[in-house]
């Protein structure tokens, strides 16, 4: 392979293929979302564009790109704007270092098969939380640069919610790592062939769990923008693209939490156990992964009242982190012996 | 029922006076609406009977010359009160006497009502918890007279105080917070009195908000 | 530097979770509520007023418009209130009837407050199981009344008119569907751990501490008081059925929870009775065309949904219409639990207590 | 497309240089402390960025994870919760611009002196032969072996600031 190629070519190719499929999966997340939850509660969801609604979620960015942009006359001009931006950045970067699948030869462009991942950093998973606890700025200007008491407050408590579930979530992933030996996210998937990690680390698992959904401020732990509490937390002042801007970002980020519990959890791309006869591509295996996670979020979406905020910070502090400490502990025991 | 006539005087005194003191003598529940088809339906008036319980006759005895008048009317066991300086003590009495729970405070502008001593009503609706009685309280006052708060007995009468003086505009003395509830606090006027022209309290409020957003333009 | 700064934050009336125009002030120490003003009037309408210029029938319109989610048990205690003081004998069957439509209509009401009580909270699904159901209800309603929130039921002597044919039919539906409608809420949140995190302990007011306030209804019966007009002091014919008064002694919301969620099946039990004894014959007593009342006053009240409605009516025996109308509404007096319930508590406790005590601004305002 | 690569891979440190420089700048010019606070986030990912052109993608990681991702979140809480309209007032430039301007070009001299005498040599490409298989195990390899003591130390220093914050705090809230 020329230089080229390589360097310039290929990389293209796998960002604009990425981004591609990401913008779509998040335009069709919110479709999926409103489906799902509408026939969790008898009822149909949206049925007017398109076959069963199909279209909506395009309808809706069209929308959002032509309605006005509002900004409150006493906001901070310059932090308004850069707000959106700020939050959705660290959410589509993170996507560089996901490999979504083992091998691929991008539609022949590429003579050889290359690894299926923009790039395949050393440092792959904690290049990922470090890029997305950038993520946090985007919410907590927007939020004070609002001017405006729901806003602020709904900005100071998800700031304050994200950097303490950082933590557990971050040690939840140590025990995968000290496993795999390796912090490159290929290398992740690599050494589960024998066993998925769920396996040995299931405690990290479902502590990983719980800490992405408060991470990506989801419900039960939507306090950020709890609607009955906050109006709309954070965003309310919002419209327009720069709204879509932190929509796009908290859909992107469910994707990008389910797929490091997929790679470091699920085996990534590998197929299911006993199920690799089906002879399914590798990305499908991942990708079915995947939405089998975005579709429990939906789940609980449904089924979950929401936490008070004293008591979801007394969960992180006072349970995650002793939790995933102890997980640490018994892998390097188990390691070492 | 010689106090009761007291309370009813002059003007209908005269022969319709025969007809409602006998009327509900005779039957213990009148039917006057159902049984007497109207063309022109004749009016009579709830009966008023001496009280005849025991629980009547000792809350009665304990107030002592404070109750004015007591009587029994469809079903309901009445006391009026005199607003003096035992109004709060009486309470307390009434209140020991079993009947822990205020329902209700409601005012009444007796204006236009004939054979009222005076002009305005209240009336506090009492229950007991444990005798399982309701028991109701009247004081008449005159106009711009004042009336003891019962707060410190029920807290619940907040609420009910503040809607009396809203609407109706009588003061209650000895408490805090005695401000218009449901009305703009800048309102002009006590809406529910007989005498209110419905629209006036209105157009001056809307006078002096638009002289405000005037001054603030 | 170190001194503590009191906030002070509007929540309403415009907000999604003060279920309707009510305002809070609050004062704020970080998120914890340190003291608490309810500001109510933002639906004030002047119903009480209003009443004094119309005639008795005119007026029934207004009481559908006090508490919009219970119109039903708001015409009852108004018609009620008209029969004691002019002392007619409602017939058998139109007082069967009443009880039906009174009890389904607090089924409807408490489902209103079950849903927007759990979307408080941020369970979504129970919002639409509830609304689901109620439903029903309110197509029954429309199927005798013609209108799904504001009735006009009943009439002063019985019944506006007869039963429909087929309305049994449909009660008998819900009689069979709600028992297992209910099993699936409770599924979602009796047990629910975090639904239990949110309410257990939260809004705590003592018995002795509820009875002075004057709180009626399933909020006093959460805090372990018996207190049911519907029993100690029965009208209609609610003493002809077996059922129990629903009792919690958590005082908390869980326990008004509880309490509620308990009222509906007992609500089920007397529908099914009423529908089951449903006698024939006159559904209206013979009474004048144009309604006039002996000149005296009464107080009668009802147990609504929400607690004891009481209406204080006043006839000068001359005109068509009160002399004065004085309404008691649950709601009102119950909103003065908000203060003692929500100090020291966290703003989000604050929603599930308004959700708690289920007031509806119109009977607030009236 | 081969020129424009090895142009960009040799230019584009001074790019992110010259970027970070005008971003501290920024901290330092900018009245609204909210607007300091987001030039320094922008500088701290910079310099994150320089990191990694050196091949120190751990120091580069660490870098965005503690600085850019912890310390400037509390910087930011701090801000957003003092009064701000106070600091809109402030003049930026004091009467003693001409002692200030003396002191500075002192500085400078000062430093530019110390960095002339320095011997720097050709440490980074030394540094980029060394790991191979990345420099978190080398970094990881050097803390644990070589500098355990002080690392160790360190750490305990910092829990002691800890809890000490912690307790000082509590002091304060219960009086």
């Amino acid at each position: 392979m020329d230089f080229t190629t390589t360097y310039v070519l290929l990389p293209t190719a796998k960002i604009i293929a990425v981004f591609i499929v990401v913008l779509l999966t998040v335009l069709f997340l919110t479709y999926a979302e409103r489906k799902v939850i509408a026939f969790m509660q008898v009822r149909l969801g949206p049925m007017r564009v398109g076959p069963w609604g199909l279209l909506q979620p395009i309808a809706d960015g069209i929308k959002l790109f032509l309605k006005e942009d509002i900004i409150p006359l006493k906001a901070d001009r310059f932090v308004y704007w850069i707000a959106p931006t700020i939050s959705i950045v660290p959410a589509l970067l993170s996507f560089l270092v996901v490999p979504w699948g083992s091998e691929t030869t991008l539609f022949g462009l590429a003579k050889q098969p290359v690894p299926a991942v923009i790039s395949d950093l050393n440092i792959g998973l904690l290049y990922i939380l470090a890029i997305s606890s950038i993520g946090i700025y985007g919410i907590l200007l927007g939020g004070w640069a609002s001017n405006s008491k729901y806003p602020l407050l709904g900005g100071l408590r998800s700031a304050a919610q994200m950097v303490s579930y950082e933590v557990p979530l971050t040690l939840a992933l140590v025990g995968p790592v000290m496993m795999a030996n390796t912090l490159s996210t290929r290398g992740i998937v690599e050494a589960q062939k024998g066993m998925w990690f769920v396996v040995p680390q299931i405690l990290a698992f479902l502590v990983y769990i719980a800490c992405a959904v408060a991470e990506t401020n989801r419900a039960p732990y939507d306090l950020p923008e709890a609607e009955t509490e906050l109006v709309a937390g954070f965003h309310t002042e919002y419209s327009g693209m720069k709204f879509a801007f932190f929509y796009l970002a908290e859909y992107a980020n469910m994707i990008v939490v389910s797929s490091i519990a997929t790679i470091c959890f699920l085996g990534g791309w590998l197929p299911v156990p006993g199920l690799s006869f089906l002879h399914l591509p590798s990305f499908v295996w991942f990708a079915l992964k995947v939405g089998v996670f975005l579709f429990g979020y939906l789940w609980i979406r449904a089924t979950y009242p929401r936490y008070r905020y004293d008591q979801l910070m007394a969960i992180g502090w006072k349970f995650f982190i002793p939790v995933t400490l102890i997980n640490i502990f018994i892998t390097a025991f188990f390691l070492l012996k | 029922m010689s106090e009761e006539l007291k309370n009813n005087p002059s003007p209908e005194k005269d022969k319709k006076e025969e007809v409602k003191a006998k009327k509900p003598v005779e039957g213990e529940k009148p039917k006057p609406a159902a049984k007497k088809v109207p063309p022109k339906p004749q009016i009579v008036v709830a009966p008023k009977e001496e009280p005849a319980e025991d629980w009547q006759k000792e809350l009665i005895k304990k107030l002592g010359d404070d109750v004015e008048e007591a009587y029994v009317s469809v079903g309901e066991f009445n006391i009026v009160l005199k607003n003096n300086e035992n109004f709060i003590a009486n309470f307390e009495n009434i209140k020991q006497h079993g009947f822990d729970y205020l329902a209700d405070i409601s005012s009444v502008d007796y204006l236009k009502f004939e054979g009222a001593p005076k002009r305005f009503g209240l009336s506090y609706h009492l229950y007991s918890m444990n005798m399982n009685r309701r028991l109701r309280v009247k004081v008449f006052l005159d106009e711009n007279e004042k009336v003891p708060s019962v707060m410190d007995i029920w807290k619940t009468a907040d609420f009910h105080e503040r809607e009396a003086y809203d609407l109706m505009g009588i003061v209650f003395t000895g408490r805090q917070g005695l401000k218009r509830i449901l009305l703009p606090d800048d309102w002009v006027g006590h809406p529910l009195r007989k005498d209110v022209d419905k629209v006036e309290g209105r157009e001056e409020y809307t006078a002096k908000l638009v002289r405000k957003l005037r001054e603030e333009d | 530097m170190f001194k503590r700064e009191i906030v002070e934050l509007n929540m309403g009336p415009q907000h999604p979770s003060t279920h309707g125009v009510l305002r809070l002030k609050l004062k704020l120490d970080g998120e914890t509520v340190v003291d608490l003003e309810p500001e109510i009037g933002y639906l004030h309408r002047g119903v009480e007023k209003l009443a004094e210029n119309f005639n008795y029938l005119q007026a029934l319109n207004l009481t559908d418009r006090l508490d919009y989610i219970a119109a039903v048990s708001n015409n009852l205690g108004y018609i009620e209130t008209l029969e004691k003081l002019g002392g007619v004998e409602v017939p058998k069957k139109a007082q069967y009837f009443r009880v039906l439509l009174t009890e389904l209509n607090r089924i409807a009401s408490h489902l209103l407050w079950l849903a927007t009580h759990a979307l408080d909270i941020g369970a979504m699904t129970v919002f639409l199981y509830a609304f689901r159901e109620r439903e029903m209800i309110l197509d029954m309603f429309e199927m005798y009344t013609g209108g799904r929130l504001l009735t006009t039921t009943f009439r002063y002597g019985g019944l506006k008119e007869d039963i429909p044919e087929g309305f049994d039919k449909k009660v008998k539906e819900f009689i069979k569907i709600f028992p297992s409608r209910m099993e699936d809420y409770e599924d979602l949140l009796t047990e629910n751990r975090i639904w239990k995190k949110r309410t257990v302990g939260v809004g705590v007011i003592s018995a002795e501490d509820a009875i002075n306030l004057g709180l009626s209804g399933p909020v006093l019966r959460g805090s372990g008081v018996p207190y049911d007009i519907r029993k100690v002091e029965p009208y209609e014919v609610y003493d002809e059925f077996d059922w129990e008064i629903a009792v919690e002694n958590g005082c908390d919301t869980y326990a008004r929870y509880k309490v509620r969620m308990k009222e509906m099946r007992q609500s089920l039990r007397i529908v099914e009775q009423a529908l089951e004894g449903m006698p024939e014959g006159e559904f209206r007593a013979k009474v004048p065309k144009t309604l006039k009342l002996p000149k005296g006053e009464v107080y009668h009240s009802i147990e609504a949904p929400k607690g004891e409605l009481g209406y204080y009516l006043i006839s000068d025996g001359k005109g068509t219409g009160p002399y004065r109308l004085k309404v008691r509404g649950p709601s009102f007096v119950n909103l003065q639990g908000l203060k003692p319930m929500c100090k020291g508590h966290m703003v989000a406790d604050v929603v599930a207590i308004i959700g708690t005590l289920d007031v509806v601004l119109g009977e607030i305002d009236r | 497309m081969e020129a424009l690569s090895q142009f960009l891979s040799h230019y584009l440190i001074y790019m992110i240089m010259g970027l970070s420089i005008v971003t501290a700048l920024g901290i330092v010019f900018s009245k609204n402390a909210v607007h300091s606070v987001i030039s320094m986030l922008f500088t701290m990912v910079l310099v994150a960025g320089v990191y990694l052109l050196f091949d120190a993608e751990f120091l580069a990681a660490v870098q965005l994870l503690v600085y850019a991702g912890g310390i400037i979140v509390l910087f930011l809480f701090v801000v957003l919760l003092v009064a701000l309209h106070k600091l809109e007032n402030l003049r930026l430039y004091n009467t003693y611009s001409l002692v200030s301007i003396v002191l500075v070009l002192f500085l400078i001299v000062i430093l530019g002196a110390t960095f002339y005498s320095m011997p720097f040599g050709a440490a980074p490409s030394v540094v980029h032969n060394i790991i191979a298989g990345g420099s978190t195990e080398a970094v990881a390899m050097s803390l644990y072996t070589k500098f355990i003591l002080p690392f160790e130390i360190a750490s305990v220093l910092l829990l002691v600031a800890l809890i000490g914050a912690i307790i000082l705090t509590k002091a304060r809230a219960e009086q």
